[in-house]
């Protein structure tokens, strides 16, 4: 057991982040009474669009959903066994499954029916996120649904074209959207809405930025229940308020020194989804002195990220604060079109390389000791290219683990396996 | 065994690799290995380039290891396996039209760690159900010409490209002559046969391959098959070039008479429809093709175009077959099995490895094709 | 300085007591069970090899599936850490130790000093560890100490498909089916273990020297398969399945592992 | 290897007061599976004699010794029998059968035959494989899955634990109904993972009986999968060694909510397929004599 070397206290806007998350979804079941519009889709879809419906709009994003879900193993379990006696394998993305076993089985993992959602709208970025879409409004006996295509390359070879094509489908989107809920669509909300993405995801990009500083003000556990806003709503203003008051917080820990782990000694970074049913691994680290201070995922599926003028990675400047105003529909779209496809965690889709790099800048960055991936039988998509980041961290040097498991699906998780392969690689990192 | 008309594509699908070779002899020309058939064949044809589609050995091999983890299909590590072993060694550069997540990671691994002088990866859209997929792809095949012609030093005109579109659709109608004999009441050709017809011509030079066909079907209406078709199989689903696989089903009475497969039909049923805009013609071509389940959304087109195609082929039942951990295909199965089964035709199902149990698979199919074929007054 | 160390393996407990890095005693005892058992057993009996008391040891560092219930360990260290060491130990030219047990497959790179700096386990499956080998001998019905050289009389080598052990135990039955001779089918089993436990080495990277330990280690057959899998030679010491507990032994005046903990 | 606690009783049955020689047509059924062989002998429909033996390593020997042993004290010689279907993996190694039918559609009709036309669904469980079969009234096959991928849910899964635990197989199912509480099934599907999680649990202290409990029930929901996958009907029956295990039985009917019909006294569910195979081979012998 290593010593306790700094002060340390948990988080005051601890309990704000769990009554947010907690409001999104019920709001989602309530939507109805109060006359509004229920909507689902993927994390990563363009939630700034439907939010020119109106203000009574909520939303149900599938990934932290699923996630849900998997922290509950038992209804875990139903879901796949459901799922799979509809003949899906059980080998598919394991959110996906989640969520698809909820409306068979027609309960929401907060208790209660299933909210059946008024439209579907998402992104296409990997080969399932558009066909759990197909398949959920199939399940729910037919709802009327729509997806951008984004596979336009990564974020350094987009071009006027690949924008075009990208906000041209918002364009038929926000008309289709008119259609199916009968409602007027006021640009200005949308515009609204794309400053509040642009501000959230940026801030958040901030907090992490801000954990560069040793001893890290935050520990990876803690981060994925921050971070998880940004997945539900990263659209709506009380979420880049949310973000806003956190990063002060987390300014003044930096400040004060006050650390996440008062016996971090070693700082090691993850890659994709942990295992969710098994965050006990994250607190086993910690008996060791080592503290995970986050990873591409959780950095990168949210945060926006830029290159400052010393060459290292900060928070993205805003559109507001490069005093841009947005007067149109199309200006709103491209600026979300282009914002979106900057997104640190997406350029993997086309090139291992260019996320080894940016792992490569976290490990020097953020001053990490080892690299511990997460082969990630849950997702595929985020487990693309994860064998040559191995290489390609290793390559530099860099310690690198991986152990196998699954996001959402504990029967492809060994605790025990997993246990022995991290005791080795604290033995490398020096730890024990 | 029946007079084999076949034997020519058969021997391009075994020699691959030697045709290349000596095409590269013969023609001092570069060679181009594409992943995944909605890579647009007619412009890389057009630059004088020779297309090849890359595909696995069917063998066992531990070399991909290190490169894509094993959660992702066995297509793409088999593929990959080919680049590592040098199989390859004769390609000149290598392209994908954007698809799965799995074939890409076999392109991107292939792209660093294998010598090449060339590769591109072409942003094809998901999207193909959305009319702004047309011109954003014109666009992208616009930037692919213009890196062929940088490479290639050599502009490819509207001639090379009317050239390319004529010999490329001019393929694609012989083997749609050719598949009409499957509707026979006795097939004038098994699957494994099409089989290697469609593969051979993703590998060989298609002028060369529209003359054997031609060849081929001024013998195929005489031809004599005295073997029984037996059970009317259709074969969908992964791409699929088992040939042993075939080989084993077609051994125990029965016969593939249709598939939806990109080793198939789905590689060349539809034609390029000729417009002013040579680049919007082919684009045009690529979105409206019979698509892959990974691009097969909002709407499952998949649907009625698999029930047309049983019912224009007389089919009696389907193997439905898939590469493990084939998301796209996986997302598709379940509604496929349940369209067929509600018109009447039956389905079984199968999971494909890189090598497959054939002794294990022939029981299955056995007993799928009883249900056909025992005799009612035996029970 | 006196040293022991205790393997709490799948199959068996195996212990060495060492001085100064000299080997002083082994001893092996058969204990899926009772591991604490087995260990007490072999650690006396080490002892008493030996010549020694317990007091005259001034470390006793477990390893193993079972090092959390070993007795009388006052210290812990991987599996893999301890292959490094004792291969190392052993082979001063190691870079790379592979590990074939009963039940699972590993391979470790390390540096001169027999430090660990990267690991693999096989996947989930049983095919790629000793209990292969011992499932298909049933299937062939043939010894398992005669599987190994019998498979080296093998004429040629027949592909096996099947990775799961249980599939491939339906695969010899069929290659039996098929009159397939039982060399070739023994040379087919190793093959496909071998093939495994080679793709999993080759995502550390195979360096030289490799060194085979394990109690699979001791199947010529296997080591035969495993060369030919990975093209390099191997050394492959005279008792293979006692170097996880030789590392443990080590690893205290090597300061690696948790030690008076 | 010491006491093989794996090995089932290998036995052979004459029905009791039936005269072959007064029967008009004798048909023989010879099932070779990946672990055991069983020869079925019917007499102008009915079950006459049958034997069951383990599968050794080569087909016909296992075929020739099964069918012998079968003829075994009745009189009859190979001769007699008019005709004879062979079926299960070594089907096509049957030297002496006239014709070969899988073994899912030799099951489905001898579950017709065992417990009556109202049989749905058949549950079979082989040494290697286990599979799911829906039939009609007669017996025909309508759709089948087929598990041959995984141990977990096969015989041989059961044959390695009970080899394990050193528990003589035919006890594992009753030993694993005498805890008190029922226990979490085992996690890991893999047969051999499971095993070393059993060990695992052995080494914490938990008896036998416990251990039993916790792989039957993870066996049991891993064959509910199956059963789930292809959509059990009533009547269901159980065919195969398994249906033996009672620590099975139970747990599986619990998880699907129904029971099973009850094993037959006279007929081993291990010969289903047999008496099917026999089955078949009296309609084959007599269409071709009407054919003649």
């Amino acid at each position: 057991m290593a010593e306790k070397r700094y002060k340390t206290k948990p988080l005051d806007c601890w309990n704000e982040a769990k009554q947010l998350r907690q409001n999104y979804y019920e709001n989602f079941v309530k939507a109805h009474e109060i006359g509004g519009v229920r909507w689902a889709g993927g994390a990563w879809s363009f939630s700034a669009v439907p939010a020119g419906l109106g203000d009574d709009i909520y939303s149900l994003t599938g990934e932290p959903y699923g996630a849900t879900v998997a922290y509950n193993k038992d209804f875990a379990e139903e879901c796949h066994e459901a799922i799979e006696a509809k003949g899906y394998a059980r080998d598919l993305c394991a959110y996906m499954r989640n969520y698809w076993g909820s409306i068979v089985l027609n309960k929401y993992v907060w208790g209660g029916e299933w909210p059946k959602p008024d439209f579907l709208w998402t992104t296409h970025i990997c080969c399932s996120h558009a066909k759990w879409y197909q398949v959920a409004g199939e399940l729910e006996g037919g709802i009327p649904y729509f997806c951008v295509d984004v596979s336009v390359g990564p974020y350094n070879e987009v071009n006027e074209r690949r924008l075009n094509y990208i906000v041209s489908q918002m364009i038929d989107g926000i008309e289709w959207m008119e259609k199916v809920t009968g409602r007027k669509y006021d640009d200005e909300k949308l515009i609204q809405a794309v400053y509040n993405e642009c501000r959230a995801t940026s801030l958040w990009a901030e907090i992490c930025t801000l954990n560069k500083a040793v001893p890290a003000p935050l520990d990876e556990k803690t981060m994925y229940s921050l971070y998880v806003m940004g997945t539900l709503m990263k659209h709506r203003k009380e979420c880049a308020d949310f973000y806003e008051k956190l990063r002060d917080e987390v300014k003044e820990r930096v400040a004060n020194q006050i650390a996440a782990v008062g016996n971090e000694r070693f700082r090691v970074m993850t890659d994709t989804q942990p295992p969710w049913a098994f965050l006990e691994l994250w607190r086993y680290l910690q008996e060791y002195g080592v503290v995970s201070i986050g990873s591409l995922y959780t950095f990168g599926l949210i945060g926006i990220f830029e290159v400052k003028e010393d060459g290292t990675w900060g928070p993205r400047t805003t559109p507001q604060e490069q005093g841009i105003e947005i007067e149109t529909r199309e200006q709103a779209l491209r600026v979300l079109a282009e914002w979106t496809l900057s997104r640190p965690e997406w350029q993997h889709f086309y090139s291992p390389e260019l996320k080894s790099d940016m792992m490569k800048r976290i490990v020097k960055e953020w001053h990490v000791d080892g690299v511990m991936l997460h082969y990630n039988r849950g997702c595929e998509g985020l487990s693309m290219g994860i064998a040559e980041n191995k290489l390609a961290l290793k390559e530099a040097g860099i310690p690198v683990m991986h152990f196998e498991g699954n996001m959402g699906d504990e029967r492809e998780f060994d605790l025990e396996r997993t246990r022995a392969e991290i005791d080795a690689f604290l033995e490398i990192l020096g730890a024990r | 065994m029946q007079q084999n008309l076949f034997e020519k594509f058969h021997e391009w699908y075994e020699n691959r690799h030697e045709y290349a070779r000596e095409w590269k002899e013969k023609t001092r020309g570069k060679v181009l290995g594409y992943f995944c058939t909605y890579a647009p064949e007619e412009l890389i044809y057009a630059a004088g380039v020779l297309p090849v589609r890359i595909l696995g050995s069917h063998e066992a091999q531990s070399v991909t290891e290190p490169h894509i983890f094993a959660m992702f299909c066995p297509l793409c590590r088999d593929c990959l396996a080919q680049g590592l072993q040098g199989r390859y060694d004769y390609l000149d550069g290598i392209m994908i039209a954007q698809c799965c997540l799995h074939m890409r990671q076999a392109f991107t691994s292939w792209r660093k760690h294998v010598p090449l002088d060339y590769s591109y990866y072409l942003y094809m859209p998901h999207g193909v159900q959305t009319p702004r997929a047309y011109p954003y792809l014109r666009g992208e095949l616009a930037d692919f010409k213009k890196s062929l012609e940088e490479w290639t030093g050599k502009k490819i005109t509207d001639q090379d490209l009317d050239h390319a579109i004529e010999v490329y659709n001019e393929n694609r109608h012989l083997m749609k002559r050719v598949y009409e004999f499957r509707k026979e009441r006795n097939p004038k050709l098994m699957g494994l046969e099409a089989m290697e017809m469609v593969v051979s011509s993703q590998m060989i030079d298609k002028e060369e391959h529209n003359q054997a066909l031609k060849e081929l079907l001024k013998e195929l209406p005489e031809r004599n098959v005295k073997r029984e078709a037996g059970t009317r199989l259709m074969i969908l689903g992964s791409e699929d070039d088992d040939t042993e696989f075939l080989r084993m089903v077609e051994s125990t009475g029965a016969t593939f008479v249709i598939e939806d497969h990109c080793t198939g039909s789905r590689y060349f049923w539809n034609e390029v429809v000729p417009q002013k805009d040579r680049l919007s013609a082919i684009a045009a071509r690529y979105i409206d093709r019979s698509p892959c389940p990974s691009k097969d959304w909002p709407e499952r087109t998949r649907l009625p175009h698999i029930l047309k195609l049983a019912k224009d082929y007389n089919v009696e039942g389907a193997l439905l077959i898939q590469q493990k951990f084939c998301d796209p295909h996986e997302l598709d199965i379940p509604a496929i099995r349940s369209h067929l089964e509600k018109n009447g035709i039956p389905t079984y199902f199968l999971e494909f490895d890189v090598t497959v149990p054939v002794g294990q698979f022939k029981t299955r199919v056995e007993a799928f094709l009883e249900t056909f074929q025992l005799p009612t007054d035996l029970f | 300085m006196i040293t022991a160390g205790i393997d709490m393996g799948a199959k068996n407990v195996k212990v060495v007591i060492l001085k100064d890095d000299k080997i002083l005693s082994r001893s092996l005892t058969p204990g899926r069970f009772d591991q604490k058992a087995a260990a007490e057993k072999a650690f006396n009996e080490a002892l008493q090899k030996a010549g020694l008391s317990h007091d005259d040891i001034e470390h006793v560092v477990a390893t193993g599936a079972g090092k959390d219930v070993a007795p009388y360990a006052n210290g812990e260290i991987s599996m893999m850490g301890a292959d490094a060491l004792g291969g190392a130990f052993l082979f001063p030219s190691a870079r790379t130790v592979i590990d074939v047990g009963a039940e699972e497959g590993r391979a470790v790179k390390c540096d001169e000093k027999g430090r660990m700096v990267d690991f693999v386990i096989n996947e989930r499956c049983a095919a790629g560890a000793g209990t292969f080998v011992e499932a298909m001998s049933r299937a062939l019905e043939v010894k398992l100490e005669e599987i190994g050289p019998l498979s080296l009389k093998a004429e040629r080598a027949v592909p096996m498909n099947a990775q799961c052990t249980i599939f491939a135990e339906s695969e010899v039955v069929s290659l039996i089916h098929a009159k397939t001779p039982k060399a070739d089918i023994s040379r087919a089993i190793h093959d496909a273990i071998a093939d495994r436990i080679a793709s999993m080495t080759r995502r550390l990277g195979i360096q030289r020297d490799v060194v085979l330990v394990g109690g699979v280690a001791k199947n010529s057959g296997f080591i035969e398969a495993l060369k030919r899998a990975l093209g390099v030679d191997l050394l492959v010491p005279d008792e293979p399945e006692f170097v996880g507990a030789l590392g443990a032994a080590l690893s205290p005046t090597r300061r690696i592992g948790e030690c008076e903990k | 290897m010491s006491k093989e606690y794996w090995r089932w009783p290998e036995y052979r049955r004459t029905l009791p007061d039936k005269d072959w020689k007064a029967a008009k047509i004798v048909t023989g059924g010879v099932d070779i599976g990946s672990v055991s062989s069983k020869a079925v002998i019917i007499t102008d429909g009915e079950l006459y004699a049958y034997s069951i033996m383990r599968t050794g390593s080569s087909s016909p020997d296992s075929a020739q010794k099964a069918m012998d042993w079968a003829l075994e004290g009745t009189g009859m010689k190979l001769d007699n029998i008019q005709y004879t279907v062979g079926t299960g993996y070594g089907r096509v190694n049957v030297p002496f059968a006239n014709r070969a039918i899988t073994e899912i559609a030799c099951h489905a009709r001898g579950a017709n035959y065992i417990w009556g036309p109202t049989v749905r669904t058949v549950l079979d469980m082989g040494g290697q494989d286990c599979k799911a079969i829906h039939c009609d009234e007669r017996g025909k096959v309508t759709a089948f899955l087929m598990n041959d991928k995984c141990a977990a849910g096969t015989g041989r899964g059961m044959e390695v634990f009970a080899d394990l635990l050193s528990v003589p197989i035919e006890e594992v199912g009753p030993m694993s109904l005498s805890v008190e509480k029922e226990p979490e099934p085992v996690s890991s599907t893999c047969v051999v993972f499971a095993k070393s999680e059993a060990v695992g649990l052995l080494r914490k202290g938990w008896p036998k009986d416990m251990v039993l409990a916790a792989f039957c029930s993870a066996m049991a929901s891993r064959i509910s999968e199956l059963l789930e996958k292809i959509k059990v009907e009533k009547d269901f029956v159980i065919t195969g060694g398994i249906a033996k295990n009672i620590g099975v039985v139970k747990r599986l009917e619990e998880i699907i909510g129904f029971k099973a019909l009850p094993m037959k006294e006279q007929f081993d569910p291990m010969i289903a397929g047999g008496i099917g195979a026999a089955l078949f081979a009296k309609a084959l012998y007599e269409r071709e004599h009407q054919a003649a």
